[in-house]
C-alpha cells in the first residue's frame, strides 16, 4: 500500500512538547541493558588476538598449546570462518576484517580469538596462541600512501574511475569527481583567488560503551545474537551470510545502546562471537575493551584537501575547486566521494569540481562517522570562504549569504534542492545576541556552515492497541538518543490519545519486518513514517470496530480526537465511542486491533545548520578555550525539542572536540599510540560552555509532519567555525585539525617571525 | 596473585622481602590496576598499605606535617592547616585526575610511580619534601627529588616501602605554586609541570626551589631556575631570566603529549606564572 | 576461578558476599558476580567515570579499586540512589532535563553528582563541571547535565530548608 | 512511456560521460532497465550503490516509484550515514 507522505499543516497536541522518555527510569537505576549486560547458561568469555604489527604476512598460526589449557573451549581463526561471499567484494573485506586472512593489514587487525570459561582462562590463552609474521613495509598517512613508491596493500587493486584504466595496483581505490559549470571561466572572472591546502587527522566516534555482544549457535542452525548495534537487521543479514546461516534462523535483539555515532553500523566482534559459540556449542560473550575500541573498530578518516576559490569584490563566489583525498583505512570506501558531494553543498557556486581521491592505508577500516566525510571538506571550504572575505573586505556571514542555496539551486551533485534551510540558519545567525555578544582579550569569533544530506529507507512499523487502550508501538529502528518518546508522540499525535497511553518499544528481528540501520539521521524521519501510517492504518480498523458496535455503515464513523464520531443525518445523535471502549470491546467485535506499516521511506529532507563560536586563544601557549557557542539548525520540525536539542549539542561538542584534540597518534612502527581515552582526548564537562542552540523549522515536503533527520549536521560546521575564531582572536589561519596548542603556538611563532 | 593487608609498615616490609615473585605494593591502586589491566604487570603478591594506620594518617607535627603513604588527595584537600601551608602541593596532589581518582590516588603513589610527569612530585619537591622509608632491616629518609631515578625507577630496594611523606613548616613569607599544562581542562598528564617555592624578605625573593616534571627522565630540582630570582623582586628581568633557566634544564623526549620544542618552550612559560603565584601567596607585591 | 577470595561486603546498605579472584576490579565483582550491571565499563582505566561508585561514601572508579579491597567497606551503586520506590531528585532531574541520550554514562554521573551535592550543597557552574570532568559523556555536550545538576541541587536545598 | 533526460552525478561515466541521455521510463524500474541496455557497465555502479533523485528527491531503494513527466531526474551514488 503506498501512502501519501506529503506536508501538511497541522497543529500538534503532543508533537513539539516536551515529555519525559519512556526508557528514563530504566536509564537512571541502572536497570536497563547495554551490549555487556547480560549473560546467559554456560556462557563462555571470548577473547581475541590481535596483530601487533600495521602490515605483516601470517606464516603460522600455532593454537596446540592455548588448546590444551583447561577452560578454553574453542579457538578460531580464519579458517573457522570460510568465505561464503560469492564474490561480493564488500562482504569479503568486512569478513576479511573481522579476522585476518593470511595477512594483518593493521596494528590491531583480529588474528586468532579464543572462548573461555572465564576471563582469566581467555586472557591466558591468547598468550599461549603462537603467531608467526613476517613483517612488511606499511603506510599510515594519506599522502604517502598515493606515493608510487608506497607499499601497496591490496595487490589487486587497481584505481576505478581513471582513464585510461592503471595496470598497477596502488592504494588508490577510486577517483570520483562532481560539479558542474567552467571553473577555468570562473577563475577568470574572479578578483580574487585564493588558494589553500588542509589536513584533518583520523579521529573516532568514542562513544562510551564499547562493542559488546551475546552470540549463540545451535548445532541445528538457529542462533541469537544480543548486541549492541545501530541496526540490527543489517547485522543479522551480514552475519547470516558470513556465518552461512539462514536470515530466519538468527534472531537479533537489540540491547541498549551506549552511543554509536556511525561506529556501531558495522560488524566486528560478533561474527568473530557467532563463530566461537558454533565451535564450542556455547554462547559467547564477547566485549571490547577500550583498547581494542580504538585500535580495530572504524574510525573516520584523515584527510588532505586542497581548496581554490575566486570571488568577485561584490563578494558572488566565481569558481571552486577542492581535491580531496581520505583514507579509508585498510579496505576501500567511498568517503572521498561523499566529501565531493557535500564540500560546496551549502552554496550556490556556478562553476564548481570536486575530485576526490579514495586511498587505503594501514589503519582500522573506516567506518560511518556523523555525517561521514563532511566535517573534513567544511573545514577546508568554511575556512577559505572566510579568508576570501577578509581579503574582499566583506563580512564572513554576508559572503556566505551572498552565495547561499536555496531552492532551486543545483546541488553540486546534480539534482536541484527542494525547499531548504540554510539561509534561515544564516539569517538566525546574523541576528542572534551571540553575534552581539563582547570579545575579551585573545577572544575571536568565527562562523561556519553545514550540510549533511539525511536518508530514509525500509522501515517496518506495528502498533498494537491493547484491551485497555494503551498502546504498544514496536519500532525496527534502535533508539540510540530519545527516538522511543518521539516515535510515542506521534503515535499519540496521530490516535488522538495521551502521549503516557503509548508504550514504544524496539522489536528483535523476529519480532517486525526489515528496517535498515538507524544511521543517516534517519531514525525518526522514517519510523515516524511508518509510525503516522501505522497509526492511520489502525484508526481504520478502530473505525470498521465502531461501525459493528454501533451497527452503521463505516462510510458514516469519523476519527476525531482518538474518538469515533458517528455522522451522517442517521445517527449524528450517537455518543462517540473512544478508543477505550472500541478497544474493549475487541475480542467481540473481531479481535485485536492493530496498524501495520511496511515503507521505503524517501525523500529525506537535507539538513542544514550555521554555528557561531567564541574562543579564546592563550597566545604563550597556543592553548584554546571554546567561551561561548551557538547551533542554529533546521530540523524540519521538532517532534521532542529537547532530543533535538541534544542532538544539536553533542554534534557540535564532538566537532568541537576533533576541532582542538581529538586525534589518532601512530607512531613511526606504524602502531596506535593513543588508544585509549586518557590520550584520546575528547572534551570532558570543564572543557565546554552551555551550548545555545536555535531550532528552525522549515519544512520537508517529504514527510507528514515535515521532519527533516538531526542528528549529523551539527558536526559539520564546528571545525571551520573554531578554525575561524582562532583566525580572529590571533590572525592566524589554522589548516591542520586538530588546533592542538602545540599546532596554533607554532602557527603564532610563523605569524610572528613572518 | 596473593592479596595481602599487613598492619604495620614493617609486616609489609617483610612480606615484600619474603617474596621471590613479582611483588607489589597497593595504596591507591589508580596506576597499579591500570597495569593489571592493560597486562603491563602480573603480580604474585599486592601488599594493601591501606590497613597501616600510621599509613592512614595525617600528623601535624613541630617540624611540619607526615602524610601516611594510603593518604587519598582528596582528604589533602580537606585539611585546612597543611592546605594553608602548603597550597601548591595540595593544589598539585588535586590535578592528579578527576575527583574518582582523588578519592584513591596517594603523595606516595604518585612519587613511586615514578611518572617523569606526576604531578605532585615537582610540588613535593620545591616544597622539600622528603619520603620516610622503611625496610625489613631499616628506615631511612630520603629526599622526594632523590626517590625517582628513572621513568618507572626508584630508589626503593625490594624490601622497602614509603610509609610517609613529610613536608616541614614553610618559614615565614613562604609561598609555593604548582602549573602545569595540558590540553584539556582536566584528565590529561601533564605536558609540562613547574612547582615553585620561595621566602621572601623585605619583599624580595630570599630564597627560592623550583622544580620541573615532564621535562626529563624524572622530575628535577633546577637550582639555576631559583638562583635566577633569588635577590629580586620578581621583576620582568628576573622572570625572562628563570624563564629561560627553566628552558635550559629541560631534557623531556618527544612523544604523543609534547614535542621537545613544545614543553621545552611552555617549562619557561609556566615558570614565571607559577613564580607570580608563589610571590603573591609569600606575601609580595606584584 | 584460581586462587578466589570471599569477601563479605556492604553494597548500597545489603550484606553481601562474593568470591572473586584477587586481581580482579570490583567493577568486575559488582558487575558479574553481584549482578549490578548498573556499574558500566567504559574504559577499566579510570578515564571515563562509568563505573563510579562510593566506597565508604568516597567516590571512586570501581576499576580502579580491587574486589578484594571491598571487604568489611560500604559500597554504594547507581542501584542504590532511589530509595523507597522513589527516585532521588537528581535521578528526576536527568530526566525532567533529557540529560541523557544514550545513557550508558548516566550511572556514573548520578553517582558522582550525589558526590558532588553532598559535599557541597551549592555548586557553581564552574564546579559542577570540574566535579563531573571524571565522566565522560559523548552524546549531550554536558549542557543539559551540568542543568539537570544545577535543578536537582537547588530542589535539594529546598527540601532540606523545610 | 514518459520521456525524459536523464543526468549522472558526474562520478558515474556511462557512456560518453556525465551528458544527460534521453530515455523512456514510468519508474525507477523500467529507467533501470532502459539504462542497462544502454550500458551494461552501469551494472556495477548499481552493485556498488546508486540512488535516484526525482525533481530533488532521493530515492534509495523502492524501484516501483512512478517517474513524473518532464521530470530533472539524476543518478547518484547511494548515500549512508553515522
Amino acid at each position: 500500500m503506498t501512502h501519501d507522505n506529503s506536508y501538511v499543516e497541522k497543529d500538534y497536541k503532543v508533537v513539539g512538547s516536551r515529555v519525559k522518555r519512556p526508557d528514563g527510569v530504566d536509564k537512571v537505576t541502572g536497570k536497563a541493558r547495554y551490549g555487556a549486560d547480560v549473560s546467559a547458561p554456560g556462557g563462555l568469555v571470548g577473547r581475541v588476538l590481535r596483530s601487533p604489527h600495521p602490515h605483516a604476512q601470517i606464516l603460522k598460526i600455532n593454537t596446540a598449546k592455548a588448546e590444551k589449557l583447561p577452560g578454553v573451549k574453542a579457538i578460531i581463526t580464519s579458517a573457522d570462518l570460510p568465505d561464503l561471499t560469492d564474490g561480493d567484494q564488500g562482504m569479503a573485506h568486512i569478513l576479511e576484517n573481522c579476522m585476518a586472512r593470511g595477512r594483518a593489514l593493521y596494528d590491531g587487525h583480529a588474528v586468532a580469538a579464543v572462548a573461555a570459561v572465564d576471563e582469566q582462562t581467555a586472557a591466558k590463552a591468547l598468550k599461549l596462541i603462537d603467531v608467526k609474521y613476517k613483517k612488511l613495509p606499511h603506510v599510515t598517512d594519506v599522502d604517502e600512501a598515493m606515493q608510487p613508491d608506497a607499499p601497496v596493500l591490496h595487490e589487486n587493486m587497481f584505481t576505478r574511475g581513471v582513464e585510461p584504466a592503471p595496470t598497477k595496483p596502488s592504494n588508490i581505490s577510486a577517483r570520483t569527481q562532481m560539479g558542474y559549470g567552467d571553473v577555468d571561466a570562473g577563475f577568470a572572472e574572479a578578483d580574487v583567488i585564493v588558494e589553500r591546502s588542509y589536513k584533518t587527522e583520523q579521529t573516532h566516534q568514542g562513544y562510551i560503551e564499547p562493542h559488546a555482544c551475546l552470540a549463540s549457535v545451535n548445532p541445528d542452525g538457529t542462533a541469537e545474537l544480543w548486541v549492541t548495534t545501530q541496526g540490527h537487521f543489517t547485522f543479522r543479514n551480514v552475519c547470516s551470510k558470513l556465518l552461512g546461516l539462514e536470515i530466519a534462523k538468527l534472531k537479533v535483539t537489540s540491547s541498549e545502546i551506549g552511543g554509536g555515532f556511525g561506529g556501531k553500523t558495522h560488524v566486528w566482534a560478533e561474527p568473530v562471537a557467532l563463530a566461537l559459540s558454533r565451535k564450542a556449542n556455547r554462547p559467547v560473550k564477547l566485549v571490547m575493551s577500550r583498547d581494542e575500541v580504538f585500535r580495530a573498530s572504524g574510525p573516520t578518516s584523515s584527510t588532505s584537501i586542497d581548496i581554490k576559490m575566486g570571488a568577485r569584490k561584490d563578494g558572488t563566489i566565481t569558481a571552486a575547486v577542492a581535491e580531496m583525498r581520505y583514507q579509508g583505512g585498510a579496505f576501500p570506501g567511498t568517503w572521498a566521494m561523499l566529501g565531493c558531494m557535500t564540500a560546496f553543498a551549502c552554496y550556490s557556486i556556478k562553476n564548481n569540481r570536486s575530485i576526490g581521491w579514495d586511498v587505503v592505508v594501514n589503519r582500522p577500516k573506516v567506518a560511518a562517522y556523523r555525517a561521514p566525510s563532511a566535517p573534513m571538506a567544511a573545514f577546508a571550504v568554511e575556512s577559505t570562504i572566510d579568508v576570501i572575505a577578509k581579503e574582499i573586505g566583506m563580512s564572513a556571514i554576508d559572503v556566505r549569504l551572498k552565495n547561499v542555496a536555496r531552492e532551486g539551486t543545483q546541488a553540486p551533485y546534480g539534482p536541484t534542492y527542494g525547499p531548504i534551510g540554510i539561509e534561515n540558519t544564516l539569517e538566525a545567525v546574523k541576528s542572534h545576541p551571540h553575534m552581539r555578544a563582547k570579545l575579551k582579550k585573545n577572544q575571536g569569533r568565527g562562523v561556519a556552515c553545514g550540510f549533511w544530506f539525511n536518508i530514509g529507507g525500509q522501515t517496518c512499523v506495528d502498533l498494537n492497541i491493547g484491551i485497555d487502550g494503551t498502546v504498544n508501538l514496536n519500532v525496527g529502528t534502535v533508539d540510540v538518543g530519545g527516538a522511543r518518546s518521539s516515535m510515542a508522540m506521534i503515535a499519540a499525535e496521530e490516535l488522538g490519545i495521551a502521549y503516557d497511553d503509548v508504550k514504544a518499544n524496539i522489536g528483535d528481528t523476529a519480532s517486525l519486518g526489515h528496517n535498515d540501520t538507524t544511521e543517516g539521521s534517519r531514525g525518526t524521519f522514517s519510523s515516524g513514517m511508518a509510525t503516522i501510517f501505522a497509526a492511520r492504518d489502525a484508526i481504520g480498523v478502530l473505525k470498521q470496530r465502531a461501525a459493528t458496535m454501533w451497527g452503521i455503515p463505516l462510510d458514516d464513523v469519523e476519527w476525531q480526537g482518538g474518538e469515533a464520531i458517528a455522522t451522517g443525518d442517521m445517527h449524528s445523535n450517537l455518543p462517540a465511542l473512544t478508543l477505550k471502549e472500541i478497544a474493549a470491546k475487541s475480542g467481540r467485535t473481531g479481535g485485536p486491533i492493530a496498524g501495520h506499516n511496511e515503507v521505503v521511506a524517501d525523500g529525506a529532507g537535507m539538513g542544514f545548520a550555521s554555528h557561531i563560536c567564541d574562543v579564546e586563544v592563550d597566545p604563550e601557549t597556543g592553548r584554546s578555550q571554546i567561551v561561548r557557542y551557538t547551533v542554529v539548525q533546521d530540523a524540519g520540525k521538532a517532534i521532542h525539542p529537547d532530543y533535538v536539542e541534544g542532538q544539536f549539542q553533542g554534534a557540535a561538542a564532538q566537532g568541537i572536540g576533533w576541532a582542538l584534540n581529538e586525534e589518532y597518534i601512530y607512531g613511526d612502527d606504524g602502531r596506535l599510540q593513543n588508544a585509549g581515552f586518557l590520550d584520546y582526548r575528547i572534551p570532558v564537562c570543564s572543557d565546554m560552555p552551555f551550548i545555545d542552540t536555535k531550532i528552525l523549522e522549515v519544512p520537508n515536503p517529504n514527510h507528514p509532519y515535515g521532519i527533516r533527520g538531526v542528528g549529523e549536521t551539527s558536526i559539520v560546521p564546528p571545525l571551520g567555525a573554531v578554525g575561524n575564531a582562532i583566525a580572529d582572536a590571533t590572525g592566524v589561519r589554522m589548516t591542520h585539525a586538530p588546533m592542538s596548542p602545540p599546532r596554533v603556538l607554532s602557527a603564532l611563532d610563523a605569524r610572528d617571525a613572518g | 596473585m596473593r592479596y595481602e593487608k599487613p598492619a604495620s609498615a614493617k609486616e609489609a616490609a617483610g612480606l615484600l622481602a619474603k617474596e621471590k615473585g613479582a611483588a607489589f605494593l597497593l595504596a591507591g591502586g589508580t596506576d597499579l590496576l591500570v597495569k593489571l589491566k592493560m597486562g603491563m604487570v602480573e603480580p604474585d603478591l599486592v601488599v594493601d598499605i591501606k590497613h597501616i594506620a600510621k599509613a592512614n594518617e595525617i600528623q601535624t607535627t613541630a617540624k611540619g606535617f607526615n602524610i601516611g603513604a594510603a593518604v587519598p588527595g582528596a582528604r589533602l584537600t580537606d585539611h585546612k592547616a597543611l592546605k594553608k601551608a602548603w597550597p601548591g602541593v595540595v593544589e598539585a596532589a588535586n590535578l592528579i585526575g578527576s575527583d574518582q581518582i582523588q578519592g584513591r590516588c596517594t603523595l606516595a603513589g604518585n612519587l613511586c610511580n615514578a611518572s617523569p610527569a606526576a604531578d605532585s612530585v615537582p610540588a613535593m619537591i620545591a616544597a622539600g619534601a622528603k619520603a620516610v622509608i622503611v625496610g625489613a632491616k631499616k628506615r631511612r629518609t630520603v629526599p622526594v627529588e632523590k626517590v625517582a631515578i628513572g621513568p618507572g625507577q626508584t630508589c626503593l630496594g625490594s624490601d622497602e616501602l614509603i610509609e610517609s611523606i613529610t613536608l616541614p613548616k614553610p618559614g615565614p613569607r613562604t609561598g609555593d605554586a604548582y602549573l602545569r599544562f595540558i590540553p584539556r581542562t582536566e584528565m590529561d598528564i601533564a605536558v609540562v609541570g613547574v612547582a615553585v617555592c620561595v621566602t621572601l624578605e623585605r619583599g624580595r625573593v630570599k630564597s627560592a626551589r623550583v622544580a620541573l616534571g615532564a621535562v626529563a627522565p624524572t622530575a628535577v630540582l633546577v637550582p639555576a631556575a631559583a638562583r635566577a630570582i633569588v635577590g629580586t623582586s620578581l621583576d620582568d628581568e628576573a622572570l625572562e631570566k628563570l624563564s629561560r633557566a627553566c628552558s635550559a634544564a629541560c631534557n623531556p623526549i618527544d612523544d604523543k603529549r609534547g614535542t621537545v620544542e613544545y614543553r621545552t618552550r611552555l617549562a619557561g612559560v609556566l615558570a614565571k606564572r607559577a613564580a607570580k603565584i608563589a610571590f603573591l601567596r609569600a606575601g609580595g607585591n606584584s | 576461578m584460581s586462587n578466589a577470595t570471599l569477601v563479605s561486603t556492604v553494597v548500597n546498605g545489603d550484606a553481601v558476599q562474593f568470591a572473586c579472584p584477587t586481581d580482579e576490579s570490583l567493577m568486575t565483582a559488582l558487575r558479574d558476580r553481584v549482578g549490578l550491571t548498573g556499574v558500566k565499563e567504559g574504559c577499566g582505566t579510570g578515564d571515563c567515570g562509568a563505573c563510579s561508585v562510593t566506597l565508604d561514601d568516597q567516590l571512586v572508579c570501581s576499576c580502579l579499586v580491587l574486589g578484594v579491597e571491598a571487604e568489611g567497606r560500604n559500597v554504594g551503586t547507581v542501584e542504590g540512589l532511589a530509595q523507597d520506590g522513589q527516585l532521588h531528585p537528581l535521578q528526576e532531574k536527568f530526566i525532567e532535563h533529557a540529560a541523557l541520550q544514550c545513557g550508558i554514562c548516566t550511572p556514573g554521573f548520578l553517582v558522582a553528582a550525589k558526590a558532588l551535592l553532598e559535599r557541597n550543597p551549592n555548586p557553581d557552574e564552574t564546579e559542577i563541571r570540574y566535579a563531573l570532568a571524571g565522566n565522560l559523556c559523548r552524546c549531550t555536550g554536558y549542557d543539559k547535565i551540568v542543568r539537570a545538576v544545577q535543578a536537582a541541587a537547588k530542589d535539594m536545598r529546598k527540601a532540606k530548608r523545610r | 512511456m514518459l520521456g525524459m533526460q536523464v543526468s549522472f552525478s558526474s562520478m558515474f561515466r556511462v557512456g560518453d560521460g556525465p551528458e544527460p541521455i534521453n530515455v523512456q521510463a514510468a519508474s525507477i524500474e523500467e529507467l533501470m532497465q532502459a539504462l542497462l541496455l544502454r550500458y551494461p557497465d552501469l551494472q556495477t555502479h548499481i552493485d556498488q550503490g546508486v540512488a535516484v533523485s526525482i525533481n530533488g528527491q532521493i530515492f534509495r531503494d523502492d524501484w516501483t516509484v512512478a517517474i513524473p513527466a518532464d521530470a530533472e531526474v539524476y543518478l547518484i551514488p547511494r548515500i549512508e550515514g553515522g
